[in-house]
């Protein structure tokens, strides 16, 4: 098959684009997705290719926009709710915890919602353009969650999410929109949900990342690699409920060494939970007590000299790994 | 019947086949002697924690059960059990409900009023007032998609109308046309809360016009009002798809849940409503229609009556569902 | 000025000090050249991310900012620099915010338009729309039971009118009677979205009645018809405490932000806005009443602009904030 | 001092009672804690005592509470707000993340809310009235977070959390208001947050828990003891944003084996920032992995067989000491 470079927001709309040709029970709404292309022009010609009825803006109304989804998931949609920004969800995380994380438990009917979250920091969206809120989902019980690095996941993760009977939160991330590219072919299968991909290979150490840090941490590979002749592993979560336990054990077995890597808040953030069970069942296989490096617990901030330090990059990933391997 | 209505309300009333009466009646008499049973249980100590009836509001989820199509959509709210009985939940179900049993609606899982059967068109409520109007406008939605002329129906507290949820959602239903009717059954409290605590305006239904809908009012305890009403809303959005407010005004006669001694009510507000009992009214104007006689309406109770006691005593011999299913079906399959 | 005003406007705005014309119209030209000078920064690449002005509803802010009184507190939208100006910001305050300076009011921490200085009664925003409303009114509260005679105004788009946090806060302000004037900017869209699919209301203000409040509307371009409405509301409220609505209709001149080229606006809806700037409007009415002339406007253009170009200087020689106070003052110190 | 003894609740109450006494800042709201006293009559006889100005009733509307609250702190005062249930804080998070959480790194003013939170199952509240949301609060920079397990400790955290200038959460366990008893005397003075407490020492393992869980682990402890002859420390949090990491490790060295307890759901709660932080810094501390017993990550379940299994009780602590010393 040939193939063509995308970029990861291109293998968001290509996704999208594939469930809504293929899928006459998906629709895609949020504001501004329909002829505006959304506020980073990620749904730009859906609405024109697939007409209002399926591509629709709402009004601002983040709690009625998931209730809606989850009426008409109820009723054989599969519906795509786009936030605008991630961090306006939290106005409404009732919906997404309580009105659909428990209706399957409670009452048997499936509900198949898919929320599109754009997330994280890196380019001055402040406070309340920044948000990485996984760890709120993840927390819930009933719901999944996925978190694409690369473009061509990002595409499969969308069908995988659509096509699962469940309440996706579907995390993508701001800064890897244009950013990210990746070579892919036509072929689209859905991303197998609970799959981690190892990126990279090494027996030095093993970084664990998701969305953007995915590409920090191969960056700070290579650089080790150079610098100092290490060599890492870097695991790709992809989704991160369920996630996949046995890629990182099998990564921690093969290493004794882990740097949980994310660009969320540290306490009670989502790296914690991979700590913990390493922990409980992988300690045996540790040389070196496994680390977090996650943003500090700060609102993100907006100056480019204050957020550059709160993010984690390439370079503070090697010096963590370094001090690991160094342990 | 009551001396207030309209010409207009009268011949509307008359031009109802009889059958409908008895069988709104009915189910009034269903729903009351199910709450009655379930209060008898949650006083017995078989219920966990409280429980929470729909006594006195039963004629404007009975309207809303007896106008309703079969592909319609429903949201109950925690003071509509006749809702639910009205739409295919059965004595049995509900006890089966209340009493946490493996055969419930919700298999014990959830809370005793957080039922609803998807295949008879009614939602689980969640607790959380207001969050279920805009799932009933998507659920219609999607019907209509489906090419099913259906309407939604979703019933909210006076409470409930301060949530930012419900404006969201009847703005929603507004800008979407979608048809639904959603009434809010102003029972005066909130809780312990008044009504005078609760919002500023003269009348809830003065919220319509903000949203650019219609908005209607009607005696909530009056069954025949209740009545012509949601059925004629029901029938005319179903072919001019909009939404629709409903004010039914009415009286919650216990207190918030059975743990609730309810003395923040006036006692003549209870009185008032205790000569309006909604099964009174309806029974003394059949009668005087001859739609109803005694022995006919005491059959009728004791027909009900040992349904009733019957599903309590089935539901009571059986046992809450095992542990182990505990974390089974947490997620539908793939 | 425009004929549509009543006898009644007219007058009001005859007997109004010819002092506060003057400082409405200065504030006006200030607000739209500090805006004018944050898209030349970000033209020039010298702030982060997108840039949002407030082009063409000056009027409405510069109404507030002059009709407040010292007491009073302000919830500012993303359309309201003229407001932070009016109420004490400087223009070199504003340029160090959007080019995350040490020494603005948020010392870069937060985004261009989220600032606000408590000590001038001005609410830092966030971005979560509706939320700020009932902000605004807790502090009036506050102030109230301090002893201050203070009222609140908070401003909102026609696009927020449709979050929760809207109905909320109006409901709670209404059950209060807190004296808060909300007004909603009207200017046709939300971001890409026109107002025909963001309610079905007539005008917005028609939601007023739904909370039991008294709802006005004004020419949101009309700095006299906006200061005579809004000093009025103001005073009443403040001896007469209850929240108002004001639904001011306008138009934004820019895109959302300055990344967008808001090619959805019809062309002629710009042209008529175009016609009626509120700097013109209240210019040409000014020249008319014999209140402003040609040299003395050119020179208060130039007083401001050389102010302004000045603040941007001195802004653009400073640096960000040391990655290394990062963390500090997440928590206030005990 | 002479000693009575009192209820979690009313430790509780009296905290509320002692603060609207002394100061005059400070006000109460929330739905139907006024001339009815609460859901939970917690707050009866307050209205009576301090006014309708000072204690008072809202219409339904969490949001709007929370931001009149915000609006009231940043004005001088200190507002309590009462959640009817913490389960409804899910509505309008956002002015807790967003509005006060942010607001003192943003703009340097001070925000002393506190949200009280009646939280935890065990008496068939379902799915909707049992949550334990401490990990959502906890990941939330600018916000503190306090959970008592004693009427004392409750009623002295009343007083920390309203003299604190930051928003706290004030999580409170329903099935400890009449169930759990102390003998108090009459002085009240603020809980130092931050610091644990001890509430029980011995070498063999030690339980870190907070809330009701507390008791379950001094139960499970006594058990242990009596059954098989083991020492174990039970550890009270009583704060968890910040959390007594001091406590904690000094906890760790001296029995080198850790068992973190919570009601909340499994996957990304608390437990998991309390395995991680003892792996990072006190790696060298453990005999065995730190190990977590929380809920599984399932909606709280109505039926008392159901609910009984779900919730950790002493005899599952007590397995699950007994795996962790015999490791
Ligand atoms: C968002 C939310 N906040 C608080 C509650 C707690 N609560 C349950 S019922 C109730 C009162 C509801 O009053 P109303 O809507 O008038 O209904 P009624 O009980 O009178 O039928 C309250 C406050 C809730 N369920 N949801
Ligand atoms: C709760 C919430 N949802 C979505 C957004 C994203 N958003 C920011 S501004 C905007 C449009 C606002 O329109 P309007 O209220 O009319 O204000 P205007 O920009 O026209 O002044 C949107 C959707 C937000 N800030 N908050
Ligand atoms: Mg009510
Ligand atoms: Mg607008």
């Amino acid at each position: 098959m040939p193939m063509r470079e995308i970029t990861y927001l291109q293998g968001i709309h290509e996704g999208l684009q594939h469930v809504l040709e293929h899928d006459p029970e998906s629709v895609l709404f949020g504001q501004d997705v329909g002829a505006f292309g959304g506020a980073f022009k990620l749904t730009a010609g859906l609405q024109a290719e697939f007409g209002e009825h399926r591509v629709f803006d709402t009004p601002i109304c983040e709690s009625a926009m998931l209730g809606c989804a989850i009426g008409m998931a109820t009723q054989g949609m599969h519906p795509i709710v786009e936030m605008q920004f991630a961090d306006f969800i939290t106005t409404a995380l009732h919906q997404i915890l309580n009105n659909a994380g428990t209706r399957h438990y409670r009452t048997g009917n499936a509900v198949p919602i898919v929320v599109r979250a754009p997330s994280g920091g890196g380019s001055g969206g402040g406070p309340f353009h920044s948000e990485e809120l996984e760890t709120f989902f993840c927390h819930m019980p009933g719901v999944k969650v996925v978190y694409p690095a690369f473009p061509s996941d990002a595409r499969a993760a969308i069908v995988a999410a659509v096509t699962d009977p469940n309440p996706v939160i579907y995390m993508e991330n701001k800064t890897c929109y244009r950013s990210v590219k990746e070579q892919v072919d036509d072929r689209i299968a859905p991303l197998p949900l609970g799959k981690a991909r190892v990126r990279r290979r090494g027996e030095d150490a093993v970084v664990i990342a998701y969305g953007a840090m995915v590409h920090e941490a191969l960056r700070a590979a290579a650089e080790l690699q150079e610098s100092d002749g290490y060599e890492i592993t870097v695991v790709d979560l992809r989704s991160l409920k369920p996630y996949d336990l046995d890629t990182i054990l099998a990564a921690t077995a093969a290493t004794g060494r882990v740097l949980v890597v994310s660009e969320g808040w540290k306490t009670c953030g989502f790296a914690a939970e991979i700590s913990a069970a390493i922990t409980e069942t992988g300690f045996h296989l540790l040389d070196a007590p496994v680390q977090r490096l996650t943003a500090p617990d700060v609102p993100i901030p907006f100056a480019a000299t204050l957020e550059t330090r709160y993010r984690p990059g390439a370079g503070d990933i090697a010096v963590a790994l370094r001090d690991l391997i160094e342990f | 019947m009551p001396g207030m209505w309209t010409l207009e309300t009268v011949q509307k009333v008359a031009a109802v086949d009889s059958a409908v009466w008895v069988d709104v009646l009915r189910l009034m008499v269903l729903a009351r002697k199910v709450d009655e049973q379930v209060i008898r249980l949650c006083r017995q100590g078989q219920i966990r924690g409280s429980s929470f009836t729909g006594i006195g509001q039963e004629a404007i989820s009975v309207a809303v059960a007896v106008a309703g199509e079969p592909d319609d959509l429903f949201a109950p709210c925690i003071r509509n059990v006749a809702l639910h009985l009205g739409r295919g939940e059965t004595p049995l179900g509900i006890m089966r409900q209340v009493l946490a049993r493996p055969d419930g609606p919700t298999g014990g899982r959830d809370g005793n009023i957080h039922h609803g059967r998807l295949e008879n068109g009614v939602y689980a409520m969640i607790s959380h007032l207001g969050a279920m109007i805009s799932v009933v406008a998507g659920g219609v939605m999607a019907k209509r998609r489906h090419g099913k002329d259906a309407v939604g129906v979703a019933f909210v507290g006076d409470g409930a109308s301060s949530t930012g949820d419900f404006h969201e959602a009847m703005n929603f239903a507004a800008v979407f046309k979608v048809p639904v009717l959603v009434i809010i059954e102003n029972n005066h409290y909130a809780y312990s809360t008044p009504n005078s605590r609760q919002f500023a305006c003269r009348h809830l239904v003065d919220r319509a016009v903000g949203y650019g809908i219609e908005g209607l009012s009607a005696d909530g305890n009056n069954a025949a009002e209740m009545y012509v009403t949601v059925r004629g809303i029901m029938d005319d959005i179903r072919t001019n798809p909009r939404p629709v407010l409903l004010e039914a005004e009415t009286m919650r006669m216990r207190g918030h849940g059975e743990h609730d001694d309810f003395k923040y009510v006036p006692e003549e507000l209870l009185l008032l409503y205790h000569r309006r009992d909604p099964i009174k009214l309806a029974l003394r104007a059949m009668k005087a229609a001859k739609l109803m006689d005694d022995s006919a309406f005491s059959a009728m109770e004791a027909e009900i009556e040992a349904e009733i006691s019957q599903a309590a005593k089935q539901a009571l011999s059986e046992t809450e569902p095992s542990p182990d299913t505990l974390t089974q079906g947490v997620y539908a399959d793939a």
